[in-house]
């Protein structure tokens, strides 16, 4: 479904990503593992074209998208949940969501599917997004994408930041996106919890890939996890 | 001997408590470095160490003296100073530009309107000396927009230094780094640190517990544990903290 | 380094190079400072028709000392920092010994300063402060329109007379419009008229709601208005917005053609004072407005008005007063002025025009006329009648009343 | 010995400032063109006000849009004192500057705190508050008609010397005294310590903070010190044209300096403000001249030179790689 | 008393025209960061346009198309000049518009004349109404309704239309606006353009009673100025209260020095607050 091929990404002149290949399937989990600083966020940003890649190519089902703006990529069916999830706190729960909303509609998301699954934020539709608790802007930052009908969603560290029981209900959400079917790239720093909803998993370090495979070898193998990832 | 202390730090954004109460100790003579996952609050911690912002309570004392509510450049002229996590030069200016406007406010120069530039042989001095000490002698000239990435790292760190500080804060300054040219930084703070005090944020693990005499970790706002290396890496909480350890 | 001071003279010098008109060929220059951009732009291209068609006409005639005469114009854009700059310019390179124009008070007061210290003569063509031919005065200066004086004591007895002796001012907050009201009041005091209130309205103002609603409240029997300018075409606007016309009359001291052209028939009311009307029934007058329907096919408005009417006399005089005076020397010139007597065939007005010696000032004739309704008017161009006229030696201020002492001749 | 006067000798002709006065010196005996002698004394004026609008704009990279206000202050200020204090030409003149300079210092002290948008704003909206005092306050000010009847007198030392300024060459010669000097002090200005503390607040004002200076109090200063120059320039105005008038209040007039500073590459280059002042008064004046409708022409060379060469002129010429540094 | 109340009333409905410009003004101002000086002329544009339109057409027609035409100036300037100058230096985009006006202003002047025009407001309008405590315009409490309109049209386009989510979005977060689909230098024509087109609203209701000229739009430039330092740049009800204020202080006084006042009343707020009145959570300011 996406295919990332030696990308090379710059921060100005900081070069962050090197030569960076990795591929997600239909319906798949991927999860991306790796320090702070290691350039997770930067992938992420690269595929959404936010930071375009100076190299290399990202094919999305069959497109090229390397140089395309970032609202193209968002309509051929990437969403993007970013880190510290950035809702617009001068809008309201529900006007946040209609942000999301795509042109021409249609798809299985819309404002009675996400409050089916997300009842707290239908409790605060009119509550200004600057007042919500972390927990809940997360959430909203995850239905705000959902709106969009996304075929492949980009998770940037979407516990960061919350207290451990919020955490486990995001993980469920994450869980329950996957049994729909959804493609989720999820970069994480909690490795076990990530590896647990993936199916494959990519660790990065200091720009560059060091190791791919099955999560559940690395879930298992928690010394390679430590050496990988550990302090 | 402490020589910055904070008591009951708190600093929320909007739903957000991004600092929150935080009780930290600083030795002199020696690296802290502070650690914790991103969105733990260390850069919040270092600007409202630096005045940027404002606490919405508690106290920072340094040297005995409490700088809470100071403005940035009279902090700065107590004796603390910092560097930024993302490059904050001149970068339209040339290198000894760059560090000519911190020697020369260290030996108070900024007021004099009439004297020329090139006529302050001490200031002038002093920046060659910090130029060749980090290595980029011969580049004075250069336009730092133009300088490789790991140049202008080590001219992000001298710039902090031309002030000759008393305690120094440094915001991760090995990120975006290549493994490559890692080690000079470090080296240089490790050489540093024989004259100043340090706080260090840095999430390169194997940098952090090879250089820092004491660690602080940081979550969820919160100070989770302090100690030496060695202690913190027993820690378990901050195993799990780390490690996702919500097992 | 050096490049760069090379650039710098090489722009200067081109520059000024260009700006230098081509070799002196044997025509007698006019500068005109006349506005083309700014709040007066409309009146400019009007005075400087008048002139133009002075100039032809000249020429025509076989010039004057035998030489043709050339309108060399520019645009003081309403601005007397700019017009002061313009004149300087034309005196100090285009040469010029003889400037016209400035239809904004401080722009004649700037220029004629300017000409003053050069020793040149400047026309004063369309502005009707007091100043110009008092404080401001000068031996170089002439000013062709009539001020205020002359328009109040022509204006004033009618409307007390036709009108009522209840009024309330609006006044322009600057000299010109002190000066309309201060001429006003005393008119309406020798006549035991009673004066029920005033308000100052600032220069620039878009919005009269204010002074509109007061005056209502005071039930004058006339609303006296020595208002100007873009000013005055708002007002208009807005008198007739809120029905003002239908409580009292609406008088404007000085009405300008320009306006009531502007305002359109259904919102020119009133009975006004002006210098000048298109309609006058006179040959001379007559004969103006066809060479100029002739000579100025479409545009935007197809009759002369006061400003066109100042241009041209103010040219033909100036043209008439060098070949007079047998040089263009400016001191023989002003000496061929001062005095002089335009007769009543062919001064465009009733009577004829004496040039006093004292002030410089035109002593002409004053008209009131009466705004027609829509129903009575013929064209688009035909919004006044004219109801009376009064003589200039009547109602111009007397030497006691105007002491100015004017500058030796220049050299 | 010898040596050394060779070296001061080399160091004069090396420097453009010498250059640059030496040609005003003798541009009133160029054939032609040194006879129109109030705009060579105009441009010297312009360029000074916009040299000294250049400390705040191109080295502190504050975008003030009301500097009009300053100059008309100082105009004023000499204005009022010559018609009612005192006559002559220095004490008029010092106590404009002063006046002017005072001003500036006030209004620096509410919004030297701001930059970006928020300052060119209030720059702007002060600006037309004094505008409108200038305009409507007759009784002082002369409203719009001016103050008019500034004479310019004899200046030199009693018994020994005495110029009469009246003269428009003598004049151009003291106002070219007054630029000469004004432009070595602004030069000094800038390249003094206190010039770098100005860029290193225009490049970035945040680390200048954390190098330890108070930048809000150098922005005000800044702020005051092109005021200083555009009062200044501002006096020898009204000298000039032996008036003041309200216009050079009004924010279009404040928009000319900015544009005179960019045309000519004030942002980079020392001596673009000069060169884009010299150009900015030329080519109005001749525009004007020649075509009704210049404005159109004036407005799309504004556009013109925003979107294509932001630089200015001298930006063109001495750019190297891409570096827009003053210096 | 009575004649306290009358210029209250006066100053109110002049305050609601001047906030229908500041609004345009500080929409633009908001969400691109430009200090828009065309605007004032678009204001004029849009009483030239109604002004030819109203002979054919009437009244009622005019003010639309005239308002579209202003829109689509609007949005040509947006996309051929100032969409260049976003994020550079804010003099920039100011000397930018600031050009493009002078330039415009000399374009009506080609067109339609040096000499003034003027229009009449339509009939059933027209004259004044017995308000108890004076005789007022009918027109102008129309103008004041119509303006009130036009503010709720524009609360309702920003607060509960999808499009306005996205622009108020916008002001806020770029970029992530861009991550969620949205096409926003498309978006930032379109606030242009209907910045432009709230100008041209102002400039076609405000033509009967004021007379129209090439220099109009220069006397509501400098009040949007300053209405929207005043109530804080970006804020919606920042401008409407800044409109009032404006209005209302200019109607109560009238005399040589109320122009003034409301630059009186800017400077003492900044340094009360120095964001202005509603400016708390202003986005702009560095």
């Amino acid at each position: 479904m996406l295919t990332v091929e030696k990308v090379n990404t710059f921060y100005g002149e900081a070069h962050i990503l090197f030569d960076m290949s990795l591929q997600i399937n239909e319906g798949e989990t991927v999860c991306l593992l790796g320090r702070n600083g290691a350039g997770k966020t930067t992938l992420v940003r690269s595929i959404m074209g936010l930071t375009p890649a100076k190299s290399g190519s990202i094919i999305f089902k069959g497109e090229d998208i390397t140089h395309e703006p970032p609202y193209e990529i968002a309509k051929r069916g990437i969403g993007f949940v970013a880190d510290s999830r950035r809702i617009f706190p001068n809008l309201s729960v529900r006007r946040n969501l209609e942000v999301g909303r795509k042109e021409g509609g249609g798809g299985h998301w819309d404002l009675e599917a996400i409050y089916g699954h997300f009842p707290q934020l239908k409790g605060l539709e009119r509550h200004s997004g600057e007042y919500l608790s972390g927990g809940e802007q997360q959430m909203l930052a995850i239905a705000r994408t959902l709106m969009g009908n996304p075929e492949l969603i980009l998770l940037d560290e979407p516990s960061e930041g919350l207290a451990p029981f919020m955490v486990m209900e995001v993980m469920k959400i994450i869980k329950e996106l996957k049994e729909s079917g959804m493609s989720i790239l999820l970069v994480e720093q909690y490795s076990t919890l990530a590896l647990e909803v993936s199916d494959r998993s990519y660790v990065l370090d200091r720009g560059h890939i060091v190791y791919a495979g099955g999560a559940k070898e690395l879930y298992e193998n928690r010394d390679l996890r430590e050496k990988l990832l550990g302090i | 001997m402490a020589i910055l202390q904070t008591e009951n730090l708190t600093k929320s954004f909007g739903g957000l408590t991004a600092v929150d109460h935080i009780n930290l100790v600083v030795e002199a003579n020696c690296i802290t470095s502070i650690i914790g996952p991103n969105g733990a609050g260390k850069t919040t911690l270092f600007n409202l160490i630096t005045g940027i912002l404002k606490p919405d309570s508690g106290k920072i004392s340094f040297g005995g003296e409490d700088i809470t509510n100071l403005p940035i450049h009279k902090i700065v002229s107590k004796g603390i100073s910092r560097s930024f996590q993302v490059l904050n030069l001149y970068d339209e200016l040339s290198v000894e530009e760059n560090i000519w406007i911190g020697i020369q406010a260290h030996q108070g120069h900024g007021k004099e309107l009439f004297s020329h530039v090139n006529r302050l042989p001490a200031v002038k001095e002093r920046t060659y000396e910090i130029i060749r000490v980090i290595g980029l002698a011969g580049k004075e000239n250069e336009t730092v927009k133009f300088l490789p990435y790991g140049e202008r790292r080590l001219l992000e760190l001298a710039l902090s230094l031309t002030l000759e500080p008393s305690l120094l804060l440094l915001d991760e300054p090995m990120s975006g780094l290549g493994a490559d040219e890692r080690p000079r930084i470090l080296e240089f703070i490790r050489d540093l640190s024989q004259r100043v005090s340090m706080i260090l944020v840095e999430h390169d693990m194997d940098a952090v517990m090879s250089i820092s005499e004491r660690i602080a970790v940081m979550y969820q706002g919160r100070l989770l544990a302090e100690g030496t290396p060695e202690e913190i890496k027993q820690n378990d909480e901050v195993q799990d903290a780390y490690l996702g350890g919500l097992r | 380094m050096k490049k760069l001071v090379t650039i710098l003279s090489i722009v200067l010098l081109s520059g000024l190079l260009w700006s230098q008109s081509s070799p002196a060929e044997e025509v007698i220059k006019i500068g005109v400072v006349s506005p083309a951009s700014g709040n007066y732009a409309d009146h400019g291209a009007l005075e400087r028709r008048g002139m133009q068609m002075a100039v032809e006409e000249l020429n025509q005639a076989g010039g004057v000392l035998g030489k043709n005469l050339q309108l060399v114009a520019e645009d003081s854009e309403t601005n007397p920092q700019v017009a002061a700059r313009k004149a300087r310019r034309l005196i100090e390179v285009d040469k010029v010994k003889y400037l016209m124009g400035g239809v904004s008070s401080s722009v004649a007061i700037a220029v004629g300063e300017v000409a003053q210290r050069y020793g040149v003569i400047f026309f004063a063509t369309n502005q009707n402060s007091d100043t110009v031919t008092g404080k401001y005065a000068h031996r170089c200066v002439f000013r062709v329109p009539p001020n205020m004086a002359m328009a109040l004591r022509a204006l004033g007895p009618y409307i007390l007379e036709t009108v009522g002796n209840r009024w309330y001012f609006l006044t322009h907050d600057y000299s010109w419009g002190w000066s309309g009201t201060r001429w006003a009041r005393n008119v309406l005091k020798a006549h035991n008229g009673v004066d029920v209130g005033e308000s100052k309205v600032p220069l620039g103002t878009r919005d009269f709601s204010a002074f509109l609603i007061k005056a209502r409240a005071t039930k004058p029997d006339a609303l006296v208005i020595t208002v100007g300018g873009v000013d005055r075409a708002a007002l208009m606007e807005q008198i007739y917005e809120f029905g003002i016309h239908k409580d009292m009359t609406v008088v404007h001291t000085l009405y300008d053609y320009e306006d009531a052209w502007a305002a359109g028939p259904k919102k020119n009311v009133g009975i006004h004072g002006t210098e000048w009307y298109y309609d006058i029934d006179k040959p001379d007058v007559r004969e103006f407005v066809q060479k100029y329907k002739k000579r100025w096919l479409g545009v935007a408005i197809p009759v002369p008005t006061q400003d066109t009417a100042n241009g041209y006399l103010a040219t033909r005089e100036l043209g008439r007063a060098i070949q007079r005076a047998g040089t263009e020397n400016v001191a023989a010139v002003i000496k061929a002025l001062e005095g002089h007597v335009i007769p009543e065939s062919e001064s465009l007005r009733h009577g004829p025009i004496t040039i006093r010696d004292w002030d410089h000032q035109f002593i002409c004739t004053y008209y009131v006329v009466r705004s027609k309704k829509p129903s009575e008017i013929r064209d688009r161009a035909d919004l006044c009648e004219i109801v009376k006229w009064v003589p200039g030696e009547k109602t111009a201020r007397t030497k006691a009343e105007n002491p100015v002492k004017l500058e030796p001749y220049p050299e | 010995m010898n040596s050394v006067v060779w070296q001061w000798c080399r160091k004069i002709l090396g420097s453009p400032m010498f250059w640059i006065a030496g040609f005003f010196a003798i541009f009133p005996f160029i054939p032609y063109i040194g006879e129109f002698i109030s705009m060579g004394t105009e441009v010297l004026i312009w360029c000074l006000f916009a040299m000294g609008f250049n400390i705040l704009l191109g080295y502190t990279g504050l975008p003030s849009f009301g500097h009009g206000a300053y100059f008309g202050i100082g105009a004023y200020a000499l204005g009022i004192t010559f018609k009612h204090l005192i006559q002559g030409v220095w004490i008029p003149l010092i106590l404009g500057v002063l006046v002017g300079t005072l001003f500036t210092a006030g209004v620096g002290l509410l919004i030297a705190r701001k930059r970006g948008i928020y300052f060119a704003l209030l720059t702007i909206a002060f600006s037309q508050m004094f505008f409108f005092v200038a305009f409507r306050w007759d009784e002082v000010t002369g409203g719009e008609t001016g103050l008019s009847g500034v004479d310019r007198m004899s200046v030199g030392i009693p018994s020994l010397f005495s110029i009469d300024l009246s003269s428009g060459l003598n004049y151009y010669y003291f106002v070219l005294a007054i630029f000469a000097v004004s432009m070595l002090v602004i030069w000094r200005i800038v390249h003094s310590p206190f010039g770098r503390v100005l860029q290193a607040i225009r490049e970035n004002e945040v680390r200048t903070k954390y190098v330890g200076y108070n930048t809000t109090a150098y922005k005000w200063a800044s702020f005051t010190l092109s005021g200083l120059f555009a009062s200044l320039a501002g006096c020898l105005h009204v000298l000039l044209q032996n008036a003041a008038f309200p216009e050079v209040l009004e924010w279009t007039k404040s928009g000319d300096v900015v544009m005179m500073t960019l045309l000519g590459g004030g942002m980079v280059n020392f001596y673009g403000s000069i060169l884009g002042a010299s150009i900015f008064i030329i080519f109005r004046d001749l525009l004007s001249s020649f075509w009704e409708s210049w404005l159109l022409l004036y407005g799309s060379v504004f556009v013109i030179i925003i979107l294509f060469i932001p630089n200015g002129i001298l930006g063109i010429l001495t750019q190297k790689k891409g570096r827009a540094v003053l210096k | 008393m009575e004649l306290f109340l009358c210029y209250l009333t006066n100053g109110i409905v002049n305050g609601l025209i001047y906030a229908v410009v500041a609004l345009g003004f500080t929409l633009i101002l908001g969400v691109m960061q430009v200090i828009n000086f065309s605007h004032g002329l678009l204001f004029a544009f849009g009483a030239y346009f109604s002004f030819s339109l109203m002979k054919y057409v009437g009244f009622w027609i005019a003010l639309p198309i005239s308002c579209f035409f202003v829109g689509v100036m609007g949005i040509l300037i947006e996309r051929l000049a100032v969409r260049r100058v976003y994020g550079k230096n804010p003099l920039f985009g100011l000397l930018l518009t600031f050009g493009i006006a002078m330039a415009l202003e000399e374009v009506i002047r080609m067109v339609w004349g040096k000499p003034g025009h003027s229009v009449t407001a339509p009939d059933f309008i027209a004259g004044v109404v017995n308000l108890g405590i004076m005789y007022y315009s009918k027109y102008r409490l129309f103008l004041a309704g119509l303006s009130a309109l036009v503010i709720l049209l524009v609360w309702i386009f920003l607060e509960r239309t999808p499009y306005g989510a996205i622009i108020k979005a916008g002001a806020h977060d770029s970029e992530m606006v861009m991550a969620l689909g949205k096409n926003l230098p498309k978006m930032r024509t379109l606030v242009f353009g209907l910045g432009a087109a709230l100008a041209g609203v102002a400039g076609v209701i405000a033509a009967p009673i004021h007379s129209i000229r090439p220099v109009m739009g220069t006397y509501v430039l400098m009040p949007a100025f300053v209405i929207v330092v005043l109530g804080g740049i970006g804020s919606f009800w920042g401008s409407i209260i800044g409109g009032l204020i404006f209005g209302i202080s200019t109607s109560l006084y009238p005399g040589r020095f109320t122009d003034i006042i409301p630059y009186v009343l800017m400077a003492l707020i900044l340094l009360w607050r120095p964001r202005g009145l509603m400016g708390e959570k202003s986005i702009l300011e560095v």
